[in-house]
């Protein structure tokens, strides 16, 4: 993945534009995903900031992980989110991708998401309210207006320690390179 | 599977037509679906061994996270267990008010399954409609319990705290306005709508017999006419006195299931306006002495309860100790989910496939546990 | 239409059942020395107790033993009876209840990957909800899963402090 | 020479003008469909964010025949521009254009059915078979209508078509020939792919079909093409039914009015099957449709 980012204005308008339209693809990892279906729909309508739900992820920017992860999910959770186009967020969603949350000492569930993922940001709760949700998502539009949303970057520059991390959980991961 | 007329298409685990974290890999020729295959275990996060770990009053708030759609049906059957295991008295009031709730979560499930439904087969309108309904049965529950979705409420022995009267004028209002304008807009809609029948009509049959030899039951058994619910045949809480219908339909398939899905909601709604009006006042809670110290003798059980899919079922093992011994959970949709993708999804075509996993209401975190 | 009484004399007539108990209204519960458990399903099955709800595994390492219990419910009789059987810890091999109720051999593969009892005559065994696990099977007593995740993962730390310190 | 460059400035600025119609259209088509399920929706303007967006983003390409399919679907849909009269703008109106029409927009799916192939995903090539097939049951019916209509009024270009029904909207083929007119509407659905008819593209079932591989700049693409589609379409039934338009407003009102029309009509009814969505095209539109034909012949 070349690095083609023109910095200077045309930068600012993409991110503008990146912030207004957002592909939301959510990958419903655990029980968090209850709690989208009454924010995606007419009480609380995540569509009216324009954010709206993706079919598949090459059409997707924004990857929400709702809930836990088990080491089965977070291996194609990998496979996903490399499949993803390059302006692409993680927003981690419940307290379980923060610090495994309720599932602590379960021998099959990640404890902390950004070891193996790079997160723009985490909404926290056991299973977060739908106003909590969106709060978060007005929070990350600024993030990428502004322009700080460069988790992908990071996942770039920092490619061996993720990948060590992710080997260290599955035992071997199929690359695309 | 021979590779040049077939091909293997992953459904899921991350797909919009898959009812929750939950792959089913099939093959198929042409448009129809040659040989399938559960691809289970992606929302495994060992429960049972968690349960092994905690003291029983702590498991009540990990027990609700079983299954995402029913949380309170979780609550309720392992109170149900430790009582059975104790043979502790509920007080009579704490049994209606679990009805009460149990009742309330049927409701929200069916609006919830009847809108996923709807969004298979392409009809968004009524899953935003379907999921605007079960908002206003969740900002009930938060009025009761103060959470919307897992409320920790039913524990061992009773329920957390009493039902204010007001409250429960507030459930009886909520019943009209469902009666009376929010189901029959989905009624117009939906059941009214040729397309839908015969998107549905004739689609994912289980017949009594395959439904029976596999375990299934619930809906998918109720369809083929024979009118088997737990709440008649081991009644527990407060069903013995009330009295309702039970619905069924006639040749099991997915357009019986999701009518039945419609009249066991107006059925819940005669049962809440029966339980509200016979309340006996009284205590909520069974006097079991300093919540961390619950102990119960040694012993074993498998308590079960109706839930909108079926039967729901746990086998508990206590050996006296502060801790639950051995849970094990029997999901509804366990013998669908499994054994049933890989024996009747087989010749469904392939834009039937979505319509036959949401229909027979298969629940992932079941039977991953 | 039999009660719960009838039923305990029907098994008592046909098999010499180790145990019997009367557990709550409609609630039975019989114990089987292991050969006799297989004739007992399939005597059952022919007597309208055709629903098998599941079949759930329980630990005993004090006395060196995995307890099977098979749950059956009749539509005629409204009664649940749980059908006991004890096997040895170490070899833990059993018969496959397949031949019976087809769908038994998932509730088999489910116990296989979580107590690593081997089922005779259930031919596909591999894994059903792990995936390539390396370890004892994890619901045995003996697997400790707080030690287990302390090796393999590392828990978010708070300025120095480990959250579950 | 000035002629060449008069058409090509006026090519151009028709292009430019019906894709940014289309997108209009499209984010109404949005707010009409979210004030029918009680709630806000996106802003009017989101589909141009939309495309603005997905041409900032990046795009993994799976070979020639993936970028060309493309290229050849937008294209083939530029082409139908050429033949359209949008109001009184009108680049070519020789005879034959109806068919020609007919022809392009055929390429259009052609080369996108062509990318998705490339694509490889079984999951687009089960999607672009289905859209394949839905064409195969609307241009039956559609093509009795439009033989009739050029046996009725003697030409075959769109132009002198709506040039016949000038004169008070009576003579309108709205009214001339109602039972022509709901066929072709009914039609108009199925063209644009929209609801109940929008099996090709059905999320659930296979991953919003024949785009599921295509990110980025080639979904902007499609974007365009298939708002350039919807102008087409709908300005070919304004112009053979509702009488065209003198002034480029009123055709343009027309065309919302048909527009909000289909949309409402798509929001309560869940998709077809694809089978079930040929075989109705082909028992009710196509019989009223000999049925017109024959009472036009005698």
């Amino acid at each position: 993945m070349n690095n083609n980012f023109v910095k200077g204005s045309w930068q600012e308008i993409l991110d503008w534009a990146q912030n207004k339209s957002i592909n939301m693809l959510h990958y419903c990892t655990g029980c968090g995903a209850i709690e989208l279906p009454p924010t995606m729909t007419s009480r609380y309508d995540m569509s009216r900031f324009g954010i709206g739900p993706a079919a598949t992820p090459r059409q997707a920017d924004l990857l929400l992980v709702t809930g836990y992860l088990s080491t089965k999910t977070l291996r194609r959770l990998i496979y996903t989110y490399e499949q993803m186009q390059a302006p692409k967020f993680v927003v981690g969603f419940g307290s379980c991708t923060i610090n495994g949350g309720m599932y602590w000492d379960s021998y099959n569930t990640i404890k902390q998401l950004d070891k193996y993922l790079p997160v723009e940001m985490y909404i926290a709760g056991c299973m977060p309210r739908p106003e909590a949700i969106l709060d978060g998502l007005l929070k990350l539009k600024k993030m990428i207006a502004d322009g700080e949303a460069d988790g992908y970057q990071r996942y770039q520059d920092n490619l061996e320690y993720y990948h060590q991390n992710q080997e260290a959980v599955l035992g071997e991961v199929q690359r695309t390179q | 599977m021979d590779k040049n007329t077939q091909t293997e298409i992953f459904f899921g685990p991350n797909h919009p037509g898959v009812p929750g974290n939950y792959g089913i890999n099939y093959e198929f020729e042409g448009d129809t679906v040659t040989s399938a295959r559960a691809n289970a275990g992606h929302l495994h996060r060992g429960f049972e061994k968690l349960m092994e770990e905690r003291i029983w009053i702590k498991n009540t708030a990990l027990v609700p996270r079983i299954c995402v759609e029913e949380p309170d049906i979780n609550e309720m059957v392992y109170a149900m267990g430790f009582e059975a295991i104790g043979e502790i008295e509920v007080p009579r009031r704490a049994d209606y008010i679990r009805s009460i709730i149990l009742e309330l979560a049927r409701i929200q499930g069916h609006i919830f399954s009847i809108g996923g439904n709807a969004a298979g087969i392409g009809q968004y309108t009524v899953m935003h409609w379907g999921t605007l309904t079960r908002d206003y049965l969740l900002d009930i529950f938060e009025e009761i319990t103060g959470a919307r979705v897992y409320h920790i409420y039913i524990r061992p022995g009773g329920v957390r705290q009493d039902i204010e009267d007001e409250t429960l004028d507030k459930i009886l209002d909520l019943m009209d306005e469902l009666e009376n304008e929010r189901f029959p807009d989905l009624q117009k809609a939906l059941f009214e709508n040729p397309n839908a029948q015969k998107r549905w009509q004739g689609k994912a049959v289980i017949t009594k017999e395959e439904a029976i030899e596999m375990g299934a039951t619930g809906p998918v058994l109720r369809a083929n006419g024979v009118p088997h619910d737990l709440r008649k045949m081991m009644p527990y809480a407060a069903y013995d006195d009330v009295e309702f219908e039970v619905p069924t339909g006639e040749n099991g398939d997915a357009w019986d299931r999701i009518k039945i899905a419609r009249d066991d909601m107006l059925q819940s709604i005669k049962i809440i306006r029966q339980l509200i009006n016979k309340i006996p006042d009284g205590p909520v809670q069974a006097d079991l002495g300093n919540g961390l110290k619950y102990k119960i003798p040694k012993g074993d059980a498998y308590v079960k309860i109706e839930s909108k899919r079926g039967e729901y079922g746990y086998y508990m093992v206590s050996d006296g100790s502060l801790k639950p011994y051995r849970v094990h959970v029997r999901g509804a949709s366990t013998p669908l989910g499994l054994y049933g993708v890989r024996e009747f999804l087989p010749g469904t075509r392939i834009a039937d496939v979505p319509v036959w996993a949401k229909s027979l209401g298969i629940c992932p975190p079941e039977f991953d546990r | 239409m039999r009660n719960e009484k009838d039923l305990l004399q029907l098994m008592n007539a046909h098999f010499e059942p180790l145990k019997l108990e009367i557990k709550r209204k409609q609630n039975v519960s019989v114990e089987f020395k292991k050969e006799e458990l297989i004739q007992a399903l399939s005597f059952l099955k022919s007597h309208s107790y055709r629903h098998l709800s599941t079949i759930s595994c329980v630990d005993w390492p004090e006395e060196g033993e995995f307890e099977l219990v098979y749950h059956l419910f009749s539509y005629d009789d409204l009664i649940n009876i749980s059908l006991k059987t004890r096997i040895k810890r170490d070899p833990g091999i059993f018969q496959t209840a397949k031949e019976i109720w087809p769908v038994a051999e998932f509730y088999e593969r489910d116990i296989h990957d979580f107590f690593g009892v081997k089922f005779k005559g259930n031919d596909n065994l591999e894994e059903l909800i792990l995936e390539n696990w390396q370890e004892i099977p994890p619901m045995r007593k003996d697997f400790d899963t707080r030690k287990f995740v302390n090796d393999k993962y590392e828990w978010r730390d708070y300025n120095g402090q480990k959250h579950t310190d | 020479m000035i002629d060449i460059i008069y058409r090509i400035g006026h090519f151009v600025l028709i292009t430019v003008f019906s894709m940014a119609l289309g997108l209009l259209f499209m984010g109404i088509a949005r707010k009409i469909v979210a004030r029918i399920q009680k709630r806000y929706g996106p802003p009017v303007y989101q589909p141009y964010l939309d495309v603005l967006k997905l041409f900032g983003k990046d795009a993994i390409t799976h070979g020639f025949i993936f970028d060309f399919g493309a290229i050849m679907a937008l294209g083939g849909v530029i082409a139908t521009l050429f033949f359209i009269p949008l109001g009184s703008w009108q680049l070519y109106s020789m005879e034959g254009t109806v068919i020609l029409v007919i022809y392009l927009l055929a390429i259009a799916s052609l080369g996108m059915a062509m990318g998705t192939v490339g694509s490889g995903n079984p999951q687009a090539s089960v999607g672009i078979s289905r859209a394949l097939m839905q064409m195969l049951g609307y241009e039956l019916p559609y093509l009795v209508i439009l033989f009739a209509l050029i046996y009725r009024y003697q030409t075959s270009s769109v132009w002198g078509l709506m040039q016949a029904q000038a004169g008070s909207f009576l003579n309108w083929n709205l009214f001339a020939y109602p039972l022509m007119a709901a066929v072709a509407f009914v039609v108009l659905i199925g063209m644009m792919g929209k609801k109940p008819f929008d099996s090709m593209i059905a999320p659930s079932e296979i991953g919003s079909g024949p785009v599921v591989e295509s990110g980025g700049k080639y979904l902007g693409m499609l974007l365009l093409q298939k708002s350039i589609t919807i102008i087409i379409e709908l300005a070919l039934y304004v112009n053979l039914f509702l009488g065209g338009a003198e002034n480029i407003l009123i055709f343009t009102f027309k065309m919302l009015i048909v527009w909000v029309l289909a949309t409402m009509f798509g929001s309560l009814f869940p998709r077809f099957r694809i089978e079930d969505g040929i075989k109705f095209f082909w028992k009710w539109p196509l019989g009223i449709a000999i049925l017109q034909a024959i009472y036009i012949i005698t």
